[in-house]
């Protein structure tokens, strides 16, 4: 057993640093930015155009988030290709796995991450607006200054929690060819018949890797001054 | 500051009938009443947190609004600079510490330099006995200090008026009365504060004119003293005292 | 016959397949079809048992048979030294060629010169041992389709597979003059296809080749393959 | 293309009335019980060998939170047959895949959900119990009559987002051999060779079904007068 | 109640230092002092919510506590079933209508049946005037009435003494005064009450007895009327009323 460990190990980490890490990080920093993008435009009271644009975000955040994710990595992946539009894409959109992958992670993430941030902003108390305005600060100045810092503090604990999240579904890349960890160890498996040992140490892997994260996560809750929710029993 | 003839309701709710009243500048004017009984909205009129449907609003005379008109974002800027507000929760800028709490608005509305924003910052803080405080973050402070620096941040802007909503009514008697000797200061200073309060001991001691609303409607407008007096008050008035200060129940 | 023991369920022959890899196994019309689908109807029948299907992703389904999940697999499997290892393998009901499929303007004909390039193939198949053996990169695919799909989109440089299963690709698929294909029987050997089955199962794995042994005799086998296969290759080449 | 829907819709519907939705139903129900139980062990004060009861649920908990569902299903149903446990198991266990489904994602969900109510247990004020305790109740009593029913009124929104989160994680059963609905389409599409269209009918009954769900999950809320933060921009 | 030699410490804050005094039954004994003081905490362990490290509880005949001995079930249960605990923010049950609100010690503790639990629940609810919200949800309520239902579930339980924290701080003085009509209902038919309040008018008006607590010693411990009365003061004391009538503030 040990020899097997000792042999599949490093070609699991391996996976790990090359795929299932560099996906997790570079999706969720896309995903974050597209969130607060869509959180901004789905909150903004609008006239004319603008509606438009925000229906097309919402309808977006719906869409990810009512259908799975491996569904998701499916159609970009596998189904893209089949959808020709004439003078766009002639040939259909063929993206490289790694790239569908972070495409796919990413819109998904944004999707969710969106309404964490969106119920951060909402979660301000009404007075910080009513300060700021009283004070003179365009809505414009206040979202800027005022909300959105205090937002993003209220959103780490969830928004960690998301990143975790994502770590651990980078195992549904390999449906696309990726070959993350999880896909290593199944070939390994697939070689040397021993299953349970294979996922086991996979399923480690990643809780050493999820714990970590947790670490820091609280460490970084501590730093902001966030206390989770408190009481006697 | 005039109000002219000002109706507001929310929904079907009418809150302010016909509302008619002019706050002298340099004084004190304290807002009194019954809960729900409209002071909140007719300070909030006043510095357009907001909107009444109708009624004029002469501000100076520089500035003269029609509530039944849409407002332009310049007269609104106009009228925030020269208001400053206080409520009755402080509303710090939680992530801002107290320094950066005052010199925000000093510095991004009115365009001041950090250094500039900040001497008078730390004049202000000294003024209302929280020097030590500049680098703190507001949830360290008590609700007295908290309020303190609240007013503190109002007067950075330098404003003609300062409004207050109900600015002791979270806070313990002591640590009231310490926001209440701030404000006996600026009293003293000529600063012109229009204030809504519960406690009719402070009302009674600082007020110069006192406006009481009942249900909307003004029924009192008149100096502090006479609407203590025992004679010639109306038999409203007189119940909401008895009752403020308990002579009834016994 | 004690074989009864070895099964997983009573009464039943549990077999693993795809359902995904025509013309081995798949469905139309949501029905399960295929040769091997056929062919594990006939055996369970044979046997005097009734066939139960289990479809199961690639990636799982050998791991499946050691973990019980169905008594025998039937999917296009090959009898590999190291499989011998740790499972049992029926006599051989098929001999399959491989083909190798790129797109047109690649112009792979030759095994040898895959090397370096990036086939689409199942993890763990014998096709990605094939090119992996060959210094293929493999780009881990799970289905036949998708595999196909990849190579015909540019995003693998070809894929090495049976050449069965190319040809029913190709019947369903009007238009396949974007591909080439190359039969590889004279570059690398057909492999013998059996059902796989699990290490200790001794008893079932006699009685499944005398079924076949009586299949093969009775003509069955020929027919199901030249009906799926459109040839008989249940014959050993010479 | 309507013709290759209306062939494929009945299966896919089929499917999902089969599997898809069974499995969710089945194991959020058993999922929850076993979070509630879990939630109030792990809460509890303790002394001697109740700890170590509590220690194995923490250890359940972070287990199953830690480590990918995908994994969790592959281990539980590929895996556990090699677990040899003389005297207990001696032939490895061995799950049918609809139960081997069920008892994976009623641990996963138990496991989440777990930290949900034990969070909403923590959310009835403190006050609740002080004023319980100066009435006389007993800790059990409080626990039972109190703060209960209050932490299951608060976890009612994250609950159904749970659920919801289910319905879709059950397009992951496809990888243990059950037939589920995206299995379905993809099975279709390895025929029809129209993947584009079979996985994106696919996304839409989902969608479909989730957004049933979160409007359900609405009415729940009205009907227990929970208000989701609100806020003015 | 008696409480003696009672020392309490939160950590290494010493809270309660030496604490001796004595609540008489049938009387209203009112707790007053600086925020921080340590009211609350005396209070507390008056009802066990708090448990001092050392010193002796007399409560009744039938039960005397040696703090630094572990509590027994029993005790406890006695002691709970005999004092009424109402807090500043009335902490009803959010998921219980008013009236199970009241029955549920009743009938969950004291095993009452539900028609009896429930008829005594109307006459309770009868006296605090809110009769007619006996189906209402707390948060349907105004914080005068919540906190009258607090009262009528204390009241329930029939205990020989109810202690109140801050009973109406958290409300505007109209509801206030709806709350402390009540109490002084209560006074009169001398029902033991213990009161922490900062609201030394009210206090004035209905304490038999005032203990006047600093930095968690008793300074004073005797008759209302001696407390306020001008000669005869602790100069502590002096400044703290008039901080609390702000007759210093001018
Ligand atoms: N944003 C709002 N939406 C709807 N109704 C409102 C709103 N703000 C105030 N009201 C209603 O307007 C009336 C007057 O409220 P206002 O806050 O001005 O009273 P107030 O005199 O300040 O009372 P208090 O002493 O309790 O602060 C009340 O009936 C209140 O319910
Ligand atoms: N649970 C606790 N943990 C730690 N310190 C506490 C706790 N409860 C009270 N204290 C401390 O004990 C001291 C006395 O508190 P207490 O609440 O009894 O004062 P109080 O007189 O009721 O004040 P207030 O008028 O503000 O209610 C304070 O310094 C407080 O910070
Ligand atoms: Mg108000
Ligand atoms: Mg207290």
């Amino acid at each position: 057993m040990w020899s097997i460990i000792e042999k599949s190990l490093p070609q699991l980490l391996l996976a790990a640093v090359q795929y299932t890490i560099p996906l997790a990080v570079i999706s969720f920093t896309l995903g974050l930015l597209l969130a607060l993008i869509t959180a901004i435009i789905r909150l903004k009271q609008t006239r004319g155009a603008f509606k438009i644009l925000r229906a097309f975000f919402s309808f977006y955040v719906w869409l990810f988030r009512s259908t799975p994710l491996l569904v998701q990595l499916f159609i970009v992946y596998f189904g893209l290709p089949y959808l020709k539009i004439k003078g766009l894409f002639p040939d259909g959109i063929k993206l490289d796995p790694f790239l569908a992958g972070v495409l796919t992670f990413s819109l998904n993430t944004g999707a969710y991450a969106s309404e964490t941030i969106r119920a951060a902003i909402l979660a301000v108390p009404t007075g910080q607006w009513e300060a700021a305005a009283a004070l003179g600060f365009t809505n414009k100045q206040t979202l800027q200054r005022i909300i959105i810092p205090q937002a993003l503090k209220i959103s780490i604990p969830p928004l960690a929690n998301s990143f975790i999240g994502l770590v651990k579904d980078t195992s549904l890349a390999a449906s696309i060819t990726i070959i993350e960890m999880f896909e290593v160890s199944q070939q390994i498996a697939a070689e040397n018949y021993q299953p349970l040992l294979m996922y086991s140490l996979v399923a480690l892997i990643y809780a050493v890797i999820c714990s970590g994260l947790s670490w820091l996560q609280g460490q970084l809750e501590a730093k902001f001054h966030l206390t989770t929710t408190g009481g006697e029993s | 500051m005039k109000l002219k003839h000002v109706n507001k309701s929310f929904g079907s709710n009418q809150v302010l009938t016909d509302i008619n009243l002019e706050i002298p500048a340099g004084q004190v004017t304290v807002l009194v009443g019954p809960s729900g009984s409209g002071k909140s909205t007719i300070l909030r009129s006043l510095n357009l947190l907001e909107q009444p449907e109708s009624g004029h609003y002469e501000f100076d005379e520089h500035l003269q609004i029609d509530f039944s008109q849409p407002l332009s974002k310049k007269d609104l800027l106009y009228l925030r600079q020269n208001t400053g507000m206080v409520f009755q929760d402080y509303n710090l800028f939680s992530h801002l510490n107290i320094l950066d709490n005052i010199t925000a608005a000093p510095r991004h509305v009115l365009k001041q330099s950090k250094a500039a924003a900040e001497a008078t910052a730390k004049k202000l803080l000294a003024k209302v006995n929280l020097a030590d405080k500049a680098q703190s973050l507001p949830d360290q402070l008590s609700g007295g200090q908290a309020q303190r620096v609240a007013i503190a941040r109002a007067l950075a802007m330098n404003p003609k008026f300062i409004l207050l909503d109900e600015p002791t009514s979270a806070l313990d008697p002591e640590l009231e009365a310490e926001v209440l000797k701030v404000l006996l200061q600026l009293a003293k200073e000529k600063q012109s504060l229009v204030i809504v309060t519960h406690n009719l001991a402070f009302a009674q001691a600082v007020a110069d004119k006192i406006i009481f609303v009942e249900a909307g409607q003004i029924l009192y407008d008149g100096p502090g003293t006479a609407f203590f007096s025992e004679e010639n008050q109306h038999p409203r008035i007189k119940r909401f005292i008895s009752s403020m200060t308990f002579t009834n129940l016994l | 016959a004690n074989y009864q023991s070895d099964l997983v369920s009573q009464k039943q022959l549990t077999i693993g397949l795809e359902g995904t890899y025509k013309p081995y196994s798949y469905r139309q019309d949501g029905k399960l079809t295929g040769f091997e689908v056929k062919l594990g109807q006939a055996l369970a029948k044979k046997l005097g048992l009734k066939a139960k299907f289990v479809p199961t992703k690639w990636d799982s389904l050998v791991a499946g048979v050691g973990a019980d999940k169905y008594d025998l697999v039937l999917n296009n499997i090959t009898q590999t030294p190291e499989r011998k290892k740790n499972y049992r393998f029926s006599t051989p009901y098929i001999y399959s060629r491989y083909a190798l499929i790129s797109p047109k303007k690649a112009k792979l004909t030759k095994v040898q010169a895959i090397k370096g390039k990036t086939l689409a193939e199942g993890t763990g198949t014998n096709n990605a041992q094939v090119a992996k053996k060959y210094g293929a990169k493999i780009s881990a695919s799970g289905e036949f389709a998708n595999s196909l799909a990849l190579v015909r989109q540019g995003r693998a440089d070809g894929t090495i597979n049976s050449l069965e299963a190319y040809y029913a690709y190709a019947k369903s698929n009007k238009k396949v003059s974007d591909l080439n294909v190359t039969d590889l029987s004279k570059q690398v050997k057909p492999v013998k296809v059996s059902a796989l089955l699990k290490k200790d199962n001794r008893q079932l794995q006699k009685a499944v080749d005398q079924a076949l042994k009586q299949l093969a005799k009775d003509g069955t086998l020929s027919k199901l393959s030249k009906q799926y296969f459109g040839a008989d290759i249940t014959k050993a080449p010479k």
